[in-house]
């Protein structure tokens, strides 16, 4: 019988770097863009194999400090604490363009205005930054910050709280919000964006370390440009992004994530020029609005904390 | 298996109450599923869930035989050179009002994200109890066998095979059986500190996800899968040692 | 065979010196069986473990065929006071230690105890674990254990201090029995005037602490000996011989 | 106090080698920080420090006493009447491989969130060791002890009082220290989640204010107040059976 | 005074029932020293745990003067077979134990122990722990606890079976003095011919189980006895009887 031909051997593909990439909680719609780029092939394409590992304490930070991990998913408020502690990292893109959280209380309470919530029981976690946050936006509004009952609940979650034990908490709407919405529990929402400027910070944000920005310049464009690509198809097909992130976190409550990937493909670009870029004023407000308040030690220099240079050019 | 009778009993009379106080008191089931909910969690989730389960139990059993072995080293360290033990002992003692939820971060920094510190964070919470009552098996073994093994002319290493080594084996696998009962747990501490598999990250992202009722799934999972380790170790332990539960008969029967 | 030549022992303890035995000297000839009697605490088990070289003397030697041993392990067949059967061996593996420790293959060894398990009282318990003996059993393979060393010289102490009365009279009966057949060198420690009378063919009368040697009797009664023995009239005037000998070592008299 | 001098000694060249690691192989402070940054933070943050330690102790504090009457009663309740024991003993060892951190969420919603969530953990936490102690106490009781009593014509209530609680002292105290041990920890665990002073805020806030040193602070902290507690029950023990301490001398030197 | 009329008494064990007790009839009068003695195991302990009201017979009565008291407790004072001092009370507080469960004060038992101390050897160990008596002080206590209680009829259990040869030589004397002044109704275990001998009035022998009585023998030395009538050819008389009839108790003779 005649040889069968050997089939040409195809050259093997370069061996793929390997890249991690530490998230900022569970994995949620946030971060749907890795995901995705993940499971197209986007990171491949690039040269890459990405793991996507999900954190606990410390928040991701510390460990892309340490070199443990290559990228994380950060927000402005820890970026900005751990530039103060001399602790390198710098912000690559914002994931979302507005900040999304908001204080929000049951319909029936009536509170739809900060100045309403004089008075009001809170249920926070027992940070600095929140009386700060409160007062900041109550004063827009002409309210005494003062005059809220701070309650602790820790680790409790919101709807086991809610008009009960306190009449209102801080939330991301994105999540939050959306199993409200799909609970039937209707909400007043007092979104922090919409009473302070210097409140509209980017969380989250997707983070390295100035020693990869330094000496690895390449992989985190390579990085940065698929989760680009990503973002950008979660934005364009929000179902198919769900499905994906479903797909890769099958523990997640379905439905949640297929509304709160809904209502976040309108937030995540919004109105950016590109997914991911991020304002200098934006890293500066923040940062000198927690410097005044004294949550911050000492003023960084906003412009080392982010970077746009590795967004794919536009 | 008889005599945990009752006590089975007992818990199904608790869950009982616990579904039925939810129904009267028309408890959230975010606040606190019914047992049939979380039943049904179970069911539905199971293959989920078993996925999630071998990662930890791989981990909770490198952590654990990892705890064996350093428990055991440094117990016959300290079981049979008295200074090594007057200097450690104390050290060990101390280092147990430690959280390790403190010291967990550290170890993520230290080794990476990887298996290697949970496998750390389990091997920690094992090994104590492992080394104490290795320590205290060695401290009671009876001085006159060690002499009269010494009238024979025997070596330290015949000591030590002969003597030693048997006489503590109660004790440690005692020790075993407590580390065992808390190994799964350590693996999913460490599992909070980060990862991407195991039942502390199929936990959190059902309590993330409001679904309460899966977190309590993950707790039965949990305990089941200890109940099972501690099991192993009861069956290895009687296998290794028939003396100690072969049945005793009246004494004074078998007279003269 | 064995001599023993003016030991003297002192322990120091936090409550200052103990000095135990001084200047004790005495002889055991070959498959003679020597008792020793004296009270509690004046160093009888002390004396055993300087024979089986546990301990030094301050001063003296011991000769075993007039060779100095003095500290040194392993010359001597040793039965402490406790039974010290290990749990985790079995009857047999329990008889077989002493040739385990000196090397012998452990087949080799079962097989030589196995053929001596029914003289001793043991036949079907040589797979048993030691939980399931009575007394006098647990004492029997401790003493086979003993003898299975196969050294010249056998240190018993109070090997039967242990057992209630009749089940020690049932061992005197048959070690009397053992010791026709074998004739091995025993010595022998006691409290009880009786067994030493009983058994022994010399019995050394310590005194209380520092112990010094009181009395050395022979025991010319005939051999085979049986338990009746001990109500017989030069039985009885051996005892009264010990007792009194016994009793000038009470402080108060 | 002497017998401690060679383990802090060998603490002393543990402490000295970290130093010296840290500024060799030049480890960023973040990431472990020498011992003297540990204790300059340790002496500048000393108010701070003192204020959040109170809050803890009390917590601890509350939740042992809590643990100590909740583990006495059970344990009296199962090593007095035996089919107590029999339900309800294999119910609490299994609860053991339920990991803390699952159930605290649900103390906050069902407890709220002032001091009462915390001092429930320090109990659950405390109140095990102590219970399985007590237990093994009172089963270990010489039991012709209690025949004597019967034949002098004792009462039940006599027999508690004159054998079986002196009897069991020495297992329950040793429990005491086991859970004074983990009791600051307990209180440490129950603040993470949830509070606004505690050693536990303290930690969090500093670790996510990426000051390490003051975590480790923290834990000296913790370490400090367990060995206090432990201290001082060792010394209430000591009071309250004398017995257990008195010197023994030479039992033959005292002859009749 | 003491009258017990054909006891029998079975337990069940995973092995069978366990026949103790068959038809057991005897008495003692009061000031009476009356010894039992029997092979290990033969029911002793049972006879006394029934006698004191611990257990129920299955068949038969005990008769306290006339009175029928059988399944009561508090009648006698019973001194078990282990000391069972409390470790957790001083020495004078483990005497007064008895009186405390009468519900006498402490003070009052206290003064009424302290004063009877020097007679039991005890005197300057009144605030000690037992942990630091030799093993004859802690027998005395035992004892001087027993005495306290006050009741007619003392069941003293192998008192002496865990000492020494000596020691329990020196207890034998004190005891006998005790005797003499108190005259005591006593009930007295043991397994020691010699002890049974000396110190009682009358010996009853017990058989192995099922337990009867074997024989009664009424022992007719004069009082005041000491130690040394042990090797006196009346004693060894009465011996030379009791270790007969214990004789043909034994399965292999
Ligand atoms: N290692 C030791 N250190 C200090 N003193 C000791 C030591 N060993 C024994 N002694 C003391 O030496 C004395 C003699 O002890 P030994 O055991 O030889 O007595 P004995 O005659 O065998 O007593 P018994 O008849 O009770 O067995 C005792 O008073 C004891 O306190
Ligand atoms: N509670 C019980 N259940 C079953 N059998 C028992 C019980 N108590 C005693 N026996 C059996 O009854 C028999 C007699 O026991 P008892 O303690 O009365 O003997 P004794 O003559 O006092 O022995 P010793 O001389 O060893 O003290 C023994 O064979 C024992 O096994
Ligand atoms: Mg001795
Ligand atoms: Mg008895």
């Amino acid at each position: 019988p005649p040889k069968k031909e050997e089939p040409a051997p195809v050259p093997a593909p370069p061996p793929l770097t390997k890249v991690t990439v530490m998230l900022d909680w569970t994995p949620n719609t946030n971060h749907t863009g890795l995901y995705v780029a993940k499971e197209k092939g986007f990171y491949k394409e690039q040269g890459l194999d990405v793991e996507i590992l999900q954190s606990g304490e410390p928040g991701p930070a510390q460990l892309v400090a340490a070199g443990k991990v290559d990228f994380g998913v950060s927000y402005q408020e820890e970026v900005t604490n751990a530039r103060a502690a001399d602790i390198p990292i710098v912000s690559l893109a914002a994931v979302i363009q507005h900040n999304t959280s908001g204080f929000a209380s049951l319909k029936e309470a009536n509170l739809t205005r900060p100045k309403d919530l004089e008075g009001k029981r809170y249920g926070g976690w027992g940070s600095p930054a929140e009386h700060a946050v409160i007062e900041a936006v109550m004063a827009k509004d002409g309210g005494n910050g003062k005059k809220v009952k701070f309650i602790d609940i820790g680790s409790a979650d919101f709807f086991s709280v809610i008009g009960k034990k306190v009449d209102f908490t801080w939330i991301y709407y994105g999540w939050d919000g959306i199993q409200a919405e799909l609970r039937k529990i209707p909400l007043n929402v007092i979104m922090l964006k919409d009473f302070d400027k210097a409140l509209d910070y980017y969380t989250p944000v997707i983070i390295t370390s100035e020693k990869n920005i330094k000496e690895r310049a390449d992989l985190v464009k390579k990085f940065m440009h698929a989760t680009s690509k990503g973002y950008e198809l979660a934005i364009a097909q929000p179902e198919e992004g769900a499905k994906i992130l479903l797909k890769h976190a099958p523990e997640l409550n379905a439905e949640l994530v297929m509304a709160s990937q809904k209502w976040l493909s309108t937030q995540l670009q919004a109105d950016a020029p590109q997914w991911g870029r991020q304002k200098k004023e934006v890293w500066e407000g923040y940062a000198q609005w927690m410097f005044e308040r004294k949550l911050l030690d000492k003023m960084i220099e906003a412009d080392k904390a982010f970077t746009n240079e590795f967004l794919p050019p536009k | 298996m008889k005599r945990y009778v009752s006590s089975f009993l007992a818990f199904l009379i608790l869950l009982l109450l616990w579904e039925f106080s939810v129904e009267i008191f028309q408890i959230e089931k975010f606040i606190l599923p019914a047992p049939s909910l979380v039943a049904g969690a179970l069911i539905a989730s199971f293959p989920l869930l078993l996925e999630h389960s071998l990662q930890t139990a791989v981990e909770a059993l490198l952590g654990f035989g990892l705890a064996v072995i350093m428990g055991t080293c440094l117990a016959l360290a300290m079981g049979l050179l008295p200074w090594v033990k007057r200097t450690v002992y104390p050290l060990i003692v101390v280092s147990q009002t430690i959280p390790i939820m403190a010291v967990a971060p550290l170890l993520i920094i230290w080794f990476g994200y990887d298996i290697l510190p949970k496998v750390l964070v389990v091997a920690l919470v094992c090994f104590f109890p492992i080394t104490v009552s290795t320590v205290e098996g060695l401290d009671h073994i009876d001085q006159d066998m060690v002499k009269l093994l010494l009238t024979m002319g025997a070596t330290p290493g015949q000591i030590l095979r002969l003597v030693k080594f048997p006489g503590a084996l109660p004790s440690f696998f005692a020790g075993l059986k407590i580390s065992a009962t808390y190994s799964i747990m350590g693996a999913v501490i460490g599992e909070w500190l980060g990862g991407s598999k195991g039942l502390g990250i199929y936990m959190t992202r059902s309590m993330h996800s409001f679904l309460t009722e899966r977190v309590f799934a993950s707790i039965v999972a949990i305990t089941a899968m200890s109940l099972i380790l501690v099991g192993i170790i009861e069956i290895i332990a009687r296998l290794t040692m028939p003396w100690l539960y072969q049945k005793i008969s009246w004494q004074q029967d078998e007279k003269v | 065979m064995l001599e023993i030549k003016n030991i003297t022992k002192t322990y120091s303890s936090p409550q200052g010196e103990i000095w135990t035995l001084k200047d004790i000297s005495l002889a055991v000839g070959k498959g003679e069986f020597v008792s020793i009697i004296g009270p509690s605490g004046c160093g009888k088990s002390t004396l055993f473990n300087i024979i089986s070289g546990l301990e030094r003397p301050d001063r003296g030697k011991v000769l075993l065929s007039g060779q100095d041993i003095t500290g040194q392990k392993g010359h001597t067949a040793y039965m402490l006071q406790k039974d010290l059967l290990l749990p985790w061996r079995t009857v047999l593996d329990n008889c077989i230690l002493g040739l385990e420790v000196q090397g012998v293959a452990r087949d080799v060894g079962r097989k030589r105890a196995e053929a001596l398990l029914p003289e001793f009282g043991l036949e079907g318990f040589a797979r048993s674990f030691p939980v399931v003996l009575s007394g006098g059993m647990r004492q029997r393979v401790a003493f086979l254990r003993t003898m299975l060393q196969g050294k010249e010289i056998l240190l018993l102490d109070e090997p039967f201090g242990s057992l209630d009365a009749f089940t020690k009279g049932e061992m005197h009966e048959w070690l009397l029995g053992i010791w026709e057949k074998y004739h091995p060198t025993v010595l022998f420690i006691t409290h009880d005037v009786d067994e030493a009378l009983l058994l022994s063919d010399r019995v050394y009368v310590l005194s209380t602490r520092p112990a010094t040697v009181k009395l050395d009797v022979e025991v010319k009664l005939e051999r085979p000996r049986f338990r009746d023995l001990i109500t017989e009239e030069k039985f009885v005037k051996l005892k009264k011989l010990l007792l009194e000998a016994l009793a000038q070592n009470k402080p108060h008299s």
